[in-house]
């Protein structure tokens, strides 16, 4: 069979049976028993590269994506403006068909940019060290949980309100069969001053997202300062990296670990996946940390290079006494994120964030401004905000998107009481008259 | 042209007031910034990020990328890694602006197609494998691992069995196997491989109690080996009220020709950048959905996708679920890859795919193992593990060899894995091989044997035709520096 | 000012300022008549990256693409299935961002990269030689009819009926200040037999289209050798070298130089260019050829290696004298036609030229059914035929358009008397049910 | 990894039965292949291509890439070449399905978008070169001299001047100025250069006569110098009837500072490749549009572009023009990475771009000339010219200092052009450049020089550490192998 795919030949075939000592390939296979094989078959035609292009680009022409529409969707997941050069330079073969630099005199290229990903994210976070990444924002959180967990042997997880929903079921799905017990603050305890009330003997870690889900602004160094003399650690979710541009940096108000979804620095929405989970923290955890770790070493002629290091923490030499089974991990993205980095720099990181910052309040003082529309929250907010607008029209999201926008986030998907209530965000790529005409669109609708 | 010393990092590279991009700026009316956000959250520290034009960007990464090696740069035999070629297609498809440009939280009916595409995905991951039903969510095949041992928790203790803590791991697994497990909180029994590489059903029996959760498999093992006496094992580990699973990692031998539902595994895992020819990325992502039977799907993670008469929609409503495993739908970039890839093969293609990994591992064992130790030397299925030279004088080891490899413009195979080999080089060379490049390597092989002998030296010494020599990994562990 | 393109700093342009020795850059233009200076400024603004995305965006859906539609356009440029590893191979920056291989040593990959184009060119057209590459198919016939000029020393060269009128045009136009005058031979001679009437001792060559513009076989073996035994040269215009898989290659019937449009070689249509031309000739011309020619050489250590060759023919050395002016050519192009051919094989080539003709024919042996439809030719056609509909409805081509088809080139464009003529091209990307499709609304439309 | 052996040839790789793509076939009804194309025209000559499966391609194509340098590999002062920086975007842009998928012969209707993008980049091309109509159909920009040429040619043809036989070019001129205008038939008569680099009037005035149809001149010229006369230049040839045209391969030195059409030229073609940043694509394609003064626009190719209140439209009916000169409507793909290119620089951008290409050049003149003979020593524009090593013993030639720059890593200058100085070393930093990388290749070419007076040997024998060492050029000259 010639397929682009399979390079052998029924001629390379034929020799390699001869020199294998076999007749036909069904030699090979006849430990399987026959039974199992007899049951393998299953029908499915093949496509060749044209009709696969085809049957694809049906799919993606059923969808409208947020990128060809007026997008103030959020809620976790942040459209950015992305240079093209991102993807030129991450997609370069040598990257994108490695695997593991397990061999780092062939992969020093690899293995200095996943040096260079580590150093920008602890720099950003004011941290001592960051890993070399995990699967995403709410499995990193999760990790940080358990590290949290087994570093301090506590047994209690606080969990302050506004964290991302993805991220709080994450974090139960992975802690639900451990001794850790989550306990979720209400919105209403006075959490910005010292918590000393529902911090115990027990408490393991507090989890405090920043900006919070509602866009909130709610890290002081009081705050962190009030958990570590509980001897607990703080853990920050940091679910836009794009605030660390212009918010003090968590790990210099003084968090423990500091965790996320780099998904902001230069990586398509793609419907949720893959995304660049990041963690950071102070280098007491350095040998508690999940994950991957490049250092910086010399080689025999003493000429500076790159390795995989600590690799003791991992499974595959600690097994069950890992600090955690990741293996595989977000190489490419964490690639594409450094990219991101280098291309912005200091003064673009911060025209991004201040540009989102300006949108937002501009979009929230216009929208409110509407009669029926009130804010949920009046505390300081990054770049997304939380309206409550009262009973909404049938088919208010359908409307919308006829007129090109899609409105926000749905705040009844997050919780049933809050029907009515929109959550929005503003990218650095809204203009102001995208932004009128979205709000002279929701007046008439919500009218 | 000239080998150049190392880059320079990113940050030494960098210049104050030299920019690489132009963000869109916001053209709102301006307002002082403290309107916006209280003077006491604004950043103090200065924001300490390398200033490099466009040009200096590329050039780094290009030079970076120029002292990386991938699939797409040669032979790169990587055992249980699966380094086949990746068809550059996938690349074009996941990029398609009606995919790439789609927020997670939009509303179903602007995602028809992305839902529809999820939906034939876990359809084609069922047939392929035997199994019932998919959940695409976990990122990578170590959380599809996670995924796996969370329904096997969550369905013993709907069931009441809280005794069951102890899930049962040959000694040759991958280690994710073991650490997987320990999340979720079991307690790990190492069950040992017989002299031919395989569990035998009298070893199992021992370890067979009513406190197993269930057993996790790799099949073929890791030593390249099918479990032949499979269908007894299942049953044995049913019988005694357990479930299998299956680390999906080496499907790529037996695409076609068997199928892991059929054998009696009750779950599974597959690493798409494996069997499916996704890219590894120098590392990910990759992806790891997992499968189960009927009885457990009712565990599966949350949303599933549903096809209903007016449409695709998420159903969260699953009181059973393990909840959720990653944030939105798992590795949706990636999964139309690998869909791409099984489509362009179909079931004729896809048997071709293992018929020829197969053929390519045996018949570099076959070779290989005039010069080199075979532990297990019997066919093999698309890999299998040498145990060093077969002369047992020599100084020179595993690590000596994947660094002599190197000096050839090969990448070395998987060393010093599974652990119960010796010296273990773990070959794979999938089916993306001709019959010159197995005979290349072969020879390469054989060369390194005689250097082995007659210039031991030129071993311990190599490599020598990279950017850097061999590195001292001690040193970086004892002294560990991990940011500039 | 601080911009991407523009690496230096002002800081640093101060220090070079100091280094040159001058206190501001206007010292450095003073060379500059200042009225010049003066009326140097223009009014242009700048968009960002962003911007210019969106504004190109904006430019591109205005447009239908061909691409988009069911489409029967071809008339010289010919949409075929291109396999999306040539823009991956072919766009790697390497090759993308080289110029001329001027220093082999550096570029041995790129010019290893023209031999094999040379070689494969020269293979599929049955000659001994191929040269780098043209601008494009009309310019290589061009230069291949001044190349008969200046070898034969005689004036005349008569044109078959049936060339590509774009090659027509730009053959005027090179020749039109030159000596040589062009004879356009009327469709209804007797071309097919042996053509010594209209060849004389004056004629330099004979330019014969093949497959011709309306897609007709004209080539044999017998008229090249009519021409030959008359000392005048055949120069063979291939439009789309797809046909070259199926068809008895020009140099092994005679020709002695085959010129031609590669786009259908892995290019996109891309609105007409840049696109490649191919000029192959027998050895005799090698002195004469126009453009670049890579050749096989050692190196000072015996190792095989590539280099720019012949390079006395070329303007750099001989000027006024060169064989022609061209230097930089369609290099990148040609590596996409090489990579495009290395992917395809003789076995892929061959499939796509059956399936383009297996198409064709159906598709004219259904259209013909249509009562007011009538062939013009019916001289065997290879995947392009050309349709008499009688008087066209007003709108015909926006109505078919609404239905989702470009039904093809309006031959009144190339000719008026012809108007109610199609000229219609089928690739291998249609399907019967298309084309079933195509010929139902075609009867709708015509009635 | 280890320097390899040339890759083997696509056809020494080849091995029949290989697939690389499975394009799609007719699913039509079956009929013999005879019904459909007659025996007769069928190939009996076996069809010779190679067999390669698309890894095979890949690693080939990857590999013949890592033997290759371009910019963003690293420094490339090509002088004339204008190797400036490529920026990324530009490939995006021109890849857009709604450009690229556009048959040339497509209803006007239906490419409004493309006619409307032709014309603005027109109007543009013309506000930089203060020009008023253009024409985008040249391919390069020998293509555009052609074309510039045959343009004067109609011009005088039509006035009756069919005595003008003869076109005027500096002897430092491009290749390609004598070679395109002999092309169109003209005589051409060579102009010296003053020992100040420059044309003089005095010079010139001997060369005018009523038989010179014009003049061609490179501004700033191939010495990288800029034209001081120029206003007197050309409007001496405007006393005598004459044309004058401007190639405009240099106009990196002057955007936004000067403007041709202000300096009395009457013609000017671009190198979109040169000035504009778009990719030289290892030699191209490039582009090369002529902009003309009112007088000449009635003979630019047809068609034009023209804008009406119902939008563009393709205007044919231009009887005074020369026709086509190229196939449809030029290098559309090239055309739109140039505008976007210059949209995001603006006019200061533009103007900023010339202010550091320029201080670059004389950057590295300044510093240079302390070791190298600099004939023309002057203030530069954006390139110079050196005339080898300044120790006037040595025995070391440009050709030997060019192949050792590559020893170094960096893409040596032109060499041996323009034709007027001995031991030419052409030499263009471009903008994109940064002081560090400028002042390293200071320190290499101050290396070299110290090599040439200490170790000769090490350059002659240059380059070192390249694929192959130095070719034997006239060896390929003298046994021509063009093809496999
Ligand atoms: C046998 C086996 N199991 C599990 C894994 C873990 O998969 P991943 O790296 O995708 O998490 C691997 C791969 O590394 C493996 O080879
Ligand atoms: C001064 C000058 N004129 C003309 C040309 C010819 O341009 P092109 O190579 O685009 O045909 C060049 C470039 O090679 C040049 O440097």
């Amino acid at each position: 069979m010639g397929h682009p795919f399979l390079p052998l030949t029924d001629e390379e075939r034929r020799q390699m049976h001869k020199t294998i000592g076999i007749e036909r390939i069904e030699e090979l296979f006849k430990v399987i028993p026959s039974s199992i094989q007899e049951s393998a078959f299953f029908d499915l035609p093949a496509y060749n590269e044209t009709e696969t292009v085809k049957l694809f680009t049906q799919w993606a022409e059923m969808n409208t994506p947020a990128s060809k529409m007026v997008s103030f969707l959020g809620a976790g997941a942040y459209e950015h403006a992305i240079p093209a050069a991102v993807k030129h330079l991450a997609t370069q073969s040598e990257f994108l068909t490695a695997y593991t630099p397990y061999q780092p005199e062939m992969n020093q290229g690899i293995l200095q940019a996943f040096f260079e990903y580590q150093s920008l994210i602890a720099d950003l976070t004011g941290m001592d060290v960051a890993n070399a990444s995990m699967y995403d924002g709410p499995t990193a959180l999760a990790e940080a949980v358990l590290l949290a967990g087994n570093f301090t042997r506590r047994r209690e997880i606080l969990v302050f309100p506004g964290l991302n929903p993805e991220a709080q079921q994450v974090l139960e799905a992975y802690t639900r069969y451990t001794n850790l017990r989550l306990k979720f603050l209400s919105p209403t305890a006075e959490l910005t001053a010292p918590p000393a009330s529902f911090l115990n003997e027990q408490t393991a870690a507090v989890v405090i997202q920043n900006p919070d889900f509602f866009g909130q602004l709610v890290l002081t160094k009081e705050l962190l300062t009030a958990i570590k003399e509980k001897g607990a650690l703080s853990i920050v979710y940091v679910n836009d990296p794009i605030s660390l541009a212009i918010l003090e940096p968590p790990g210099t108000l003084g968090a423990d670990l500091v965790v996320g979804e780099a998904q902001a620095f230069g990586l398509p929405l793609s419907f949720g996946g893959p995304y660049l989970g990041f963690l950071a923290a102070q280098k007491t955890f350095l040998r508690s940390l999940p994950g991957r770790l490049v250092g910086k070493t010399t080689d025999l002629e003493g000429k500076e290079g790159f390795v995989l290091t600590l690799q003791t923490r991992e499974q595959h030499i600690r097994r069950e006494r890992a600090t955690s089974n990741i293996c595989s991990n977000q190489a490419l993205c964490a690639i594409m994120a450094t990219i991101y980095l280098s291309l912005l720099g200091p003064v673009g990181l911060q025209e991004v964030a201040w540009s989102t910052v300006r949108n937002s309040h501009y979009l929230f003082s216009q929208l409110t401004r509407i009669p029926s529309v009130k804010a949920y929250f009046d505390a300081p907010f990054f770049h997304e905000f939380a309206l409550d607008l009262g009973t909404l029209p049938p088919d208010f999201f359908t409307k919308m998107k006829e007129r090109g926008f899609f409105p926000g986030y749905d705040l009844s998907h997050y919780s049933p009481p809050l029907s009515g209530g929109l959550l929005l965000y503003t990218s650095e790529l809204r203009t102001k008259d995208e932004m009128d005409k979205f709000c002279a669109e929701m007046e008439d609708c919500l009218s | 042209m000239k080998r150049k010393e190392r880059p320079t990092l990113l940050k030494e590279a960098s210049t104050p007031g030299r920019r690489g991009y132009l963000p869109p700026v916001s053209d709102v009316p301006p307002v002082p910034a403290g309107e916006l956000i209280p003077q006491s959250f604004l950043r103090q520290t200065a924001l300490a990020l390398p200033e490099l034009s466009e040009m200096e960007v590329t050039r780094h990464f290009n030079s970076l990328a120029q002292r990386s090696f991938g699939v797409d740069q040669g032979f790169y035999p990587l055992g249980s890694c699966t380094m086949k070629y990746n068809p550059k297609v996938l690349e074009e498809l996941s990029q398609l602006p009606g995919f790439q440009g789609l927020h997670p939280l939009q509303e179903e009916t602007t995602v028809q197609g992305a839902l529809a595409l999820l939906h034939y995905a876990e359809e084609v991951f069922s047939t392929i494998t035997g199994m019932d039903e998919f959940t695409l969510q976990p990122a990578a095949g170590a959380h599809g691992e996670l995924t796996g041992l969370l329904i096997i928790k969550a369905a013993l203790l709907e069931q009441g069995e809280t005794d069951r803590d102890t899930i049962l791991i040959p000694d040759s697994a991958h280690g994710t196997n073991p650490a997987s497990a320990a999340l979720v909180g079991f307690k790990v029994q190492t069950v040992p491989t017989s002299p031919a590489g395989i569990i035998e059903p009298e070893t199992l029996k021992p370890y067979l109690n009513s406190n197993v959760a269930g057993l996790m498999l790799t099949n073929p093992n890791t030593l390249g080996l099918f479990e032949e006496k499979i269908l007894t094992i299942t049953k044995m580990i049913h019988d005694i009220g357990g479930q299998v699973y299956c680390d999906g990692a080496n499907l790529n031998a037996i695409l076609g020709w068997a199928r892991p539902g059929d054998m009696g595994f009750d779950l599974i895992h597959l690493n798409l950048h494996k069997t499916f020819a996704t890219p590894h990325g120098g590392g990910g992502p990759g992806a790891g959905p997992v499968g189960v039977k009927k009885h457990l799907a009712k565990y599966l993670p949350i949303p599933r996708v549903v096809s209903t008469p007016e449409g695709w929609h998420w159903q969260y409503d699953l009181p059973h679920s393990i909840g959720k495993i990653k944030g939105y739908w798992g590795h949706f970039g990636v999964i139309i890859k690998a869909l791409a890839y099984i489509l362009q093969l179909g079931y004729a293609g896809l048997k071709q795919v293992s018929s020829d990994a197969v053929l390519a591992a045996n018949y570099l064992q076959t070779l290989l193992k005039e010069v080199y130790h075979l532990p297990y030397d019997t066919p093999c299925m698309h890999e299998f593990v040498l145990s060093g030279l077969r002369d047992e004088q020599s100084k020179i080891n595993t690590l000596d060899l994947a660094k002599g490899l190197i000096d050839f413009g090969v990448h070395p195979p998987t060393i010093y894995f599974p652990l119960i080999v010796p010296e273990a080089m773990m070959i794979e060379p999938t089916e993306a091989v001709t019959l010159e490049l197995l005979n290349s390597f072969v020879t390469i092989m054989k060369e390194l044997a005689r250097l082995a002998k007659e210039e031991p030296e030129a071993l311990k010494t190599a490599p020598r035709t990279t950017p850097v020599r061999r590195l001292n990994e001690a040193q970086a562990a004892r002294h560990p520096i991990l940011k500039w």
